[in-house]
């Protein structure tokens, strides 16, 4: 008789179902992969806007202050966006004629609000509220990374609940000291940065609280 | 009793012949085909009420508030009860050493695959949000949340996922020598091929059966224990609410005497239909079918103690809530449901008390039915007793299942008959090997 | 991004700039307008479907969307103002205080306003009318707001034209109209009780001097003939709730629906929390309502015989049937027994005279100033009533007439041909939020701006003015009546601002003006009480009714009069003793169903002065034996898709002249209406859910009373809540069932209506729901009302079922629901004992058309598909509050948080807060003997408990 | 090396035949046979337990991970179910028993393939056209025939036939 398969089918067998367990492994990785990657995340994501706002020429180079814009930051749960007559305080008097802000004159001139593109979105179920997180000091870069040097503002951090719940399960490393800290585009956490956390954490009433209960962020 | 339960005196290429003939060789094709034709028009029935289900939302079922959980849940309870029965009769069998187990563990162990598959869709297809399911496993989320292990729904998912591999591993491996018997008796290439890949270059070696032999004991040791476990779960869904009816601490056993119960009667039903379509009369004996008839008829009396030591307990509790439970049982609006439960499961069976039933086609077919709509019935009455009459009378209210319900129901039936019919089609139905060695064994005893 | 339709509308909206849509004819040329017109709004214009019916064909509508979870979030734009108001912060609510009229009462508010959308109300807290407390109705204001069916555009003859167009025609007729000094002008109104309106009148009428003012009232009508048959001049008669300790109610539904169910509610809990069981409130009534189901001692007889109970109560002795007797001698005891402290009033319904015997009565004993007080009518006097106007439209002395927010085609007797008579008007313009039915006969109509889009003013129950100040713009280029009567006095292009401002210009300079804008009440307005003398009266021992059958109207306790039919929060309100929902009902005694062999939900026929009509019974315990009660409000013809099609109209079988009841008839007709209710109907099985104690007693088996209770024995160690522990109590024994809390849950937490057949199928989401037990036997049952939101269990039976975590506690006690996280194993609220959740098993948010998702509150997430939502102690504020005071460094302080439902009731029966504080209220009530958790014997350590009712013993008790 | 494989047509005769085998001293390699024929195992001589400790590994290996997983999950994220305690033995016990069953199962059945060195498609004793009646209804003996007398034994035995197996 002969055989039915050949000498080789053994051997293509087993290559067979090892490749099928490593094609499922690979695949769960590669899920993985793509979960994590900027295309879900929006890492990266740097849209037009309407006019081609330089954070780094206005906090980098000119060191305007953050909440000069973001006005509500340490009030309310948004930081807000600067309204037409925020621009047109200074850019009435500089570069009144230039053509890239002709949207922004236009836009004083016609009573008709400027259309930004938000570079920073949670989804509508969380709630973040910026003006606790301020208080409590955790920095506008911690979240938003290097601002003072995009010239056009991209998202620099994956806002997953992974990175929230990160820093709500230990605290310590982001806190700063001050308020001048806080919005210090450039810190960097101090050589003793966990043991000055930790004691701040207990100033400020955020040691020995539960920050990571589900309704701290979703309700 | 004297007549044979394997075919003793017959030569040993018999048994082969007869079952291993049937995958090559298929006796009814033109009835193979109608059935299977019925079954995968059940089956598309199923892929699209599933599909209209997933689009439309569980709100298209009769499902309210406060009756929660309907139709679907009574038919995964029901689904996991025969699952469960076949791996009982097939590893609880072989652990007590019944030689005629042999005939019937193949099919019920392959009943209990296909059952489970279909117990299985329903903690998916009755999700409010189904293309979520993946967040009862434990993965490493983004999210850094975990499964609730508390819940007796977490253990149900891995109870099931878990139950259905091991029926699997355990199907499988006593396919295995059988596989090797058709692949050798394959005359075409592509059965040679299709089943030599299967058998994996079976050979009979002493060695491999003896391997075969202990890792078949151990799994069906380990197998039966895990039946009781996955039924004790599921009623453990249930008793581990508060609400009156269910919060007990008899339904674990009571729902594992349940899941064997059903699975006998559809055990028996499947006896008889492949016995009689497949001519296997020397195979699936009448002492298989009166040996099924009598374990149902002592289950049936088993389940009846336990129905009414269930209404015993909770008159005897004298929680009021349990006797509004009670009397919602026995006289509510959904009385007819225990008592259709108390005529079929309890009532029925007793006409097996006569030789002659026992041994009539018929009778065995017509109570494996009763028993298996009883049991559906048992399920019904149990979950909505419970659930449209809650605690506070506010919040009461009725329960009618709406087209999609029996739509998705009558889909799983296609889920489960069509890879049944697959099954019968390309599998050896029975276990050869498994039978030679008890030919064998009283062939010995014998001389 | 592309500039749709809906963004232009948004923005608008956004900026409150005074530029609006100028009406459906603006869009009519634009054909993408059109097109998303007709998407968003059908049924503006496919008369086919409408709203409604969508919800029916939901299922293809919410297919997908569900799915889209995952992926990138949207790009939404962030669109900042150009020029930022003053005091706006960005992601803050602000608060106006101004109010919605009802009837001639205005209802002082708070409005919450996000990004300029006025997106819930509040009770005015510095308004002593109101407090923080608002009813139902106006809750609903702000839903009707964003109706998307709100009259849009005015019409003529049906034909959508311009204001400009209308201003000419009023002109021209102005002209007309001033040859005659004004004869046939006609303005008919509702209730008013508007300063600058009643100036606006008395300068019209210098014009005009034959111009008449007629009152229409849809339901119930004026006390002004009684007061001024009790003392001789038009008065405004309080009885003093929160003074009295004995009330008698003659059919007067005190503390029921109405404009001043908020103020008697206010009064009544201010003696029933003192804790003995005062007021004792003694009820005859020929149909359940709320005022009876809080009663010590209610009858249920015929409205006819109530003139016979005023008699007897006055000394005379008419013939009375034992329990009556028994019934006044109980009152007549109660009134010994507390000298000076009782009170009595009869329905507004009753005749005048047994209205006014009643003041003569409550005047001698109690005590005038105390017991009950009199001031000035809020509600000005019309010149004429309605009556009067259709005998002068039919005889042809009408060539104009105005109509105001009044829909007397649909509201009126079936008997008053009103729309024959208004036929025979040249020129009729009538003016209203809703293109109803008298729209629809009138040449012109036009729309008239909300009250929360208008400047206006209005007297609050106690006279004091509250001026409507504008929220948003108008969305539907509504006008004010004082813009349209500004036209109508000549002026070329009036604003809405300027008359109110007239009016008081001299009485509120600038800083005081714009108090009384921030306060929400100007001041020095109130009414002061007045001395009164009765006049002598002969009292007559009145007529007993022929026996047989009596028919009685009520306005329907969810949508009044059919002004809110269109409100689908008030469709799906429960009524408060039926439960039922999206339908009226014919109520009938349980007597007379099994005389008729009738059941609940059959067709009925009721005849009245040989007119018929035909309605679903209802068989409502505690129901008068031979009275039927018809409700008003349904069978609409027009008025917006959701109020089309539903009940049946009890107008038409309204006889002309006034009175209490009419002898009729009624007929098993034996086919069967599917009414829907949320609690069935034979439930009438309390056991130990409700509790009654005596004053003063407590409850013994009480299992817990703090946080710290020791709760029955549990093999578990107990989780420490060390910070805020936060619990509610409800006071069972003020609770009135008026449905506020119910509302103010849905409008603050974004719970959508599910429609009637996924009512009828059991599938409500309100997150509170109010039960109703009866307790005694069916004809003369006690009623109690108790308000079940969720328990927050400590061991919360439903946190063990999910298998995702999507339902956990928090660390301060909050029974958390995560939306997000829920796939939709509905195993949490099978486990619950309470049934408190509430399952998504539609997109039922979706249905809702663009424009209602304005008022969504944008603190709470609005929930898909498939996921269980319940009751989270309104955890955004919880959270809003504990930012606040985080962010400070101080701890929450008491009161700081206080939930929806605690904020709308007019009695106070929610209380909530920090149990672990001793010093809050919360921990005060839990410590009360009263205290008990809803099946506590289960050891779910609920959070929220209840106090038990008090019922006095002796005084003249059965 | 010689590989000589005996038929025999009933399994009592294969028993026989290696009953005298052993006793000549005559190397088996192998017997095969369509069903596991009691006696088998003494007759060869075999007692190998390793598949039962593999299962036992197996389980113990499964209850760990079971556990682990459940430990690991409260402590990692540790919520307030219910007012239970994070750590709850009872309700752990359930899966850390399904893990136990799974993972016993699973090394049970791969032992058996990895031990049995399955799968083996190719076999030289494919070759033997006989054998393929040994899922059937033959049985076969197959010794180490080194020498002559060996090969005479085997022919000693009468079996059915005889045929020498390659590779």
């Amino acid at each position: 008789m002969a055989q039915i398969f050949s000498a080789g089918a053994d051997t293509s067998l087993k290559l067979f179902l090892v490749g099928a367990a490593v094609a499922i492994v690979a695949g769960f990785v590669l899920l993985g992969g793509f979960v994590g990657s900027g295309y879900r995340t929006n890492v990266g994501f740097r849209p037009a806007q309407p006019v081609p706002f330089s954070h780094k020429h206005h906090v980098g180079g000119l060191g305007l202050d953050c909440r000069y814009c973001h006005a509500a930051v340490e009030v309310s749960a948004a930081a807000g966006f600067p309204p037409t007559h925020t621009c047109m305080t200074c850019h009435s008097q500089l570069y009144t004629d230039a053509a890239m802000l002709a949207p922004v004159r236009q836009s004083m001139a016609n009573n008709r609000p400027l259309h930004w593109s938000r570079i920073a979105t949670l989804p509508e179920y969380v709630y973040f509220d910026h003006s606790i997180h301020i208080a409590k000091g955790v920095g506008c870069s911690t979240c938003h990374g290097q601002i003072q040097e995009m010239p056009l503002a991209y998202t620099a951090k994956a806002l997953t609940m992974g990175f929230c719940i990160g820093c709500h399960r230990d605290p310590a490393p982001y806190l700063r000291a001050n308020e001048a800290e806080v919005f210090d585009m450039n810190w960097r956490p101090a050589s003793d940065q966990h043991a000055a956390g930790e004691r701040r954490m207990a100033e400020r009433g955020i040691a020995g609280r539960n920050i990571t209960d589900c309704y701290t962020c979703h309700r | 009793m004297n007549e044979p339960v394997v075919p003793v005196d017959k030569p040993m290429s018999h048994v082969g012949d007869e079952i291993a003939a049937i995958p090559l060789e298929y006796p009814r094709p033109v009835g193979w085909l109608a059935g299977a034709a019925g079954t995968l028009l059940l089956l598309l029935g199923f892929f699209l009420s599933a599909t209209i289900l997933f689009i439309a939302g569980v709100g298209i079922w009769g499902v309210n508030s406060p009756v929660f959980w309907g139709v679907a849940i009574m038919n995964y309870v029901w689904w996991v009860g025969i699952g469960n029965a076949g791996t009982l009769i097939s590893g609880l069998l072989l652990l007590l050493n019944q030689v005629w187990r042999n005939a019937l563990n193949r099919f019920a162990e392959a009943m209990a695959v296909f059952a489970i598959v279909c117990a299985g869709v329903y903690p998916i297809t009755h999700l409010g949000r189904p293309w979520l399911f993946y967040w009862m496993f434990p993965y490493p989320a983004e999210m850094g949340v975990w499964p609730q292990f508390r819940s007796p729904l977490t253990w149900d998912v891995f109870a099931i996922l878990i139950y259905l591999l091991v029926s699997i591993l355990f199907w499988y491996l006593g396919l295995i020598p059988d596989l090797g018997t058709v692949r050798d008796r394959a005359k075409g290439r592509l059965g040679q091929v299709f089943y030599g890949v299967l058998a994996l270059g079976w050979r009979g070696s002493a060695r491999h059966w003896l391997r075969w032999k202990q890792a078949y004991h151990f799994t069906a040791a380990i197998a039966v224990p895990l039946v009781f476990s996955v039924h004790s779960e599921v009623g453990m869904l249930f008793s581990a609410s508060q609400l009156p009816g269910w919060h007990s601490t008899f339904f674990p056993p009571f729902f594992v005497v349940g899941a064997a119960f059903s699975g006998f009667g559809v055990v028996t039903m499947l006896a008889i239909s492949i016995r009689q379509a497949l001519h296997l009369e020397d195979v699936v004996t009448m002492f298989h079918l009166d040996a099924l008839a009598r374990i149902t008829l002592g289950l049936s009396m088993l389940m009846g103690y336990c129905y009414w030591w269930d209404i015993f307990n909770s008159v005897y509790s004298g929680d009021r809530y349990e006797l509004r439970a009670v009397g919602d049982k026995l006289s509510g609006a959904y009385a007819w449901s225990f008592w259709t439960t108390q005529f079929l499961n309890v009532v029925v069976p007793h006409v097996f008390w006569s030789r002659r039933a026992r041994r009539n086609l018929f009778v065995l077919f017509f109570v494996g039915l009763a028993v298996t709509v009883g049991m559906w019935f048992e399920r019904y009455m149990l979950v909505l007793t419970t659930l449209y009459h809650g605690f506070l009378p506010s919040s009461w209210n009725y329960y009618i299942p709406t087209f999609w319900d029996w739509a998705v129901f009558a889909g799983t039936i296609g889920l489960f008959l069509f890879p049944y019919f697959l099954f019968v089609r390309f599998l050896p139905v029975s276990s050869i090997a498994e039978i030679k060695e008890k030919v064998f064994q009283i062939r010995q005893e014998r001389a | 991004m592309v500039d749709t339709p809906a963004d232009r509308l948004g923005n608008l909206a956004r900026q409150g700039g005074r530029r609006f849509w100028r009406g459906l004819e603006e869009w009519i040329d634009d054909k993408a307008a059109q097109d998303w017109l007709a998407a968003e709004f059908p049924a503006a214009f496919d008369e086919g479907i409408g709203r409604r019916q969508l919800l029916k064909i939901m299922a293809a509508s919410v297919a997908m969307t569900g799915l889209s979870g995952c992926g990138p979030a949207p790009e939404i734009p962030a669109v900042p103002y150009v020029t930022q108001p003053v005091d706006y912060i960005p992601g803050m609510p602000r608060w106006f205080a101004t109010a919605i009229p009802f009837d001639g009462y205005a209802q002082p508010v708070l409005a919450e306003c996000h990004a300029g959308r006025p997106t819930r109300l509040d009770g005015n807290s510095l308004h002593p009318m109101s407090g923080v407390n608002i009813a139902a109705f106006t809750q609903a204001a702000v839903q009707q707001l964003y109706d998307p069916e709100r009259s849009s555009a005015v019409t003529f003859r049906g034909r959508i034209t311009t204001w400009d167009v209308f201003a000419a025609a009023l002109q021209e007729e102005r002209h007309r109209l001033l040859k005659g000094g004004g004869k046939g002008l006609r303005i008919l109104t509702g209730p008013q009780s508007s300063p600058t309106f009643l100036r606006q009148m008395t300068a019209l009428r210098g014009i005009f001097p034959e111009m008449r003012w007629h009152g229409h009232w849809s339901v119930g009508g004026s006390r002004s003939e009684a007061s001024y048959k009790a003392f001789g001049r038009v008065l405004q008669v309080t009885p003093r709730l929160d003074r009295a300790v004995v009330a008698v109610s003659l059919e007067d539904d005190i503390l029921g629906p109405g404009p001043l169910q908020i103020s008697a509610a206010r009064r009544w809990a201010g003696q029933r929390r003192k804790g003995q069981g005062f007021p004792l409130l003694f009820v005859a009534e020929s149909t359940p309502t709320l005022t009876g189901a809080m009663a010590h001692r209610r009858i249920a007889t015929a409205s006819g015989r109530i003139p016979l109970l005023a008699a007897a109560l006055s000394g005379l002795r008419p013939q009375l049937t034992p329990a009556e007797a028994a019934w006044v001698q109980a009152v007549q005891q109660a009134v010994k027994d507390n000298p000076g402290g009782a009170v009595v009033s009869a329905g507004v319904h009753q005749p005048a005279d047994v209205q006014a015997s009643c003041m003569a009565q409550a005047h001698r004993w109690g005590e005038p100033g105390r017991t009950v007080s009199y001031s000035e009518p809020v509600v000005i006097e019309p010149d004429a009533g309605f009556a009067e106007l259709v005998a002068d439209m039919r005889a042809g002395q009408v060539r104009t007439l105005l109509m105001f927010d009044v829909n007397p085609v649909y509201a009126t007797s079936g008997v008053v041909d009103f729309a024959g008579a208004l036929a025979r008007v040249p020129f009729s313009a009538h003016a209203a939020g809703i293109y109803d039915e008298t729209a629809a006969l009138s040449q012109w109509h036009l729309p008239m701006a909300h009250p929360l889009e208008s400047w206006s003013d209005c007297r609050a129950a106690d006279g004091s003015v509250t001026i409507l100040q504008p929220l948003i713009a108008p969305l539907r280029q509504g006008r004010t009546i004082h813009q349209i009567l500004d036209g109508l006095a000549g002026q070329p292009d009036p604003d809405a601002f300027t008359p109110v401002r007239a009016t008081w210009q001299s009485k509120l300079e600038e800083r005081a003006w714009r108090q009384a804008l921030e306060d929400g009440r100007a001041p020095d307005t109130a009414f002061a009480e007045v001395a009164v003398a009765p006049r002598p009266m002969s009292p007559s021992a009145g007529a007993a009714p022929p026996p047989g059958t009596e028919v009685v109207f009520r306005p329907d306790p969810s949508i009044w009069d059919g002004r809110f039919a269109n409100c689908t929060w008030l469709q799906e309100l429960p009524k408060p003793a039926s439960k039922v929902v999206w339908d009226n009902i014919v109520a009938v005694s349980p007597a007379m169903g099994r005389k008729l062999q009738v059941d609940t939900g059959q067709v009925v026929e009721v005849e009245v002065e040989g007119r018929q009509l035909r309605g679903p019974a209802w068989i409502l315990p505690g129901q008068a034996a031979e009275t039927v009660t018809l409700f008003f409000g349904y069978g609409r013809q027009r008025g917006g898709s959701i109020s089309e099609g539903l009940g049946y109209d009890a107008y038409p079988l309204l006889p002309a002249r006034p009175g209490a009841s009419w002898a009729g008839r009624i007929t098993r007709i034996g086919e069967n209406h599917h009414l829907v209710s949320t609690q069935l109907h034979h439930a009438i099985d309390g056991q130990d859910l409700v509790r009654i104690v005596a004053p003063g007693e407590g409850i013994d088996d009480a299992a817990e009373t703090t946080v710290g209770h020791p709760g029955l024995p549990t093999l578990y160690p107990r989780y420490p809540y060390p910070g805020h522990a936060w619990g509610m109590v409800i006071d069972n024994d003020l609770c009135i069932g008026c449905n506020a809390c119910v509302i103010a849950c849905q409008a603050e937490n974004n719970i959508p209506s599910v429609g009637k057949d996924q009512v009828a199928v059991s599938r409500e989401m309100h997150w509170l729901r109010i039960d109703r037990y009866y307790e005694g036997d069916l004809d003369h049952p006690y009623t109690h009302f108790q308000p079940v939101p969720c328990m927050h269990c400590e061991n919360a039976p439903c946190e063990l079922g999910c298998p995702v975590n999507a339902t956990v506690h928090s660390p301060e006690g909050v029974n958390e629901m995560i939306y997000n996280r829920c796939i939709g194993t509905r195993t949490c609220a099978t486990y619950c004992p309470y049934k408190v959740r509430r399952f998504n098993y539609y997109f039922f948010t979706r249905q809702a058309a663009p424009l209602e998702w304005a008022h969504r509150n944008p603190e709470v997430t609005v929930r898909a598909r498939g996921v269980m939502e319940k009751c989270t102690y309104c955890i955004q504020r919880i959270a809003k509050a504990r930012i606040v005071a985080d962010r400070e460094g101080r701890a929450i302080a008491d009161g700081a948080v206080q939930t929806a439902c605690q904020n709308a009731c007019p009695t106070s029966a929610i209380v909530f807060g920090n149990l672990n504080d001793s010093q809050s209220a919360v921990a005060g009530r839990r410590g009360s003997r009263r205290n008990y958790g809803l099946l506590d014997q289960l050891n779910t350590w609920p959070r929220t408990t209840y106090l038990a009712r008090i019922r006095r013993k002796g005084a003249g008790e059965a | 090396m010689t590989r000589l494989l005996a038929e025999f047509e009933q399994p009592e005769d294969l028993l026989a035949a290696i009953g005298r085998t052993r006793a000549k001293g005559v190397p088996i390699i192998d017997a095969f046979a369509p069903f596991p024929v009691e006696g088998l195992d003494q007759a060869l001589g075999l007692a190998d337990q390793k598949v039962n400790w593999l299962g036992f590994t197996g389980m113990v290996l499964g209850a760990m991970t079971g556990w682990f997983f459940q430990w690991y999950a409260n402590t990692d994220y540790t919520l307030n179910i219910g007012g239970r305690p994070w750590l709850a033995p009872p309700s752990f016990t359930v899966l850390t028993f399904e893990f136990a069953v799974l993972l016993g199962g699973f090394f049970m059945f791969f032992g058996v393939l990895i031990l049995s060195r399955l799968p083996k498609l190719h076999h030289p004793l494919f070759e033997i056209p006989q054998f393929r009646r040994v899922t059937s209804d033959r049985y076969f003996l197959m010794v180490d025939a080194h020498d002559d007398a060996a090969r005479r034994f085997v022919e000693d035995l009468h079996p059915a036939s005889i045929a020498e197996v390659e590779g």
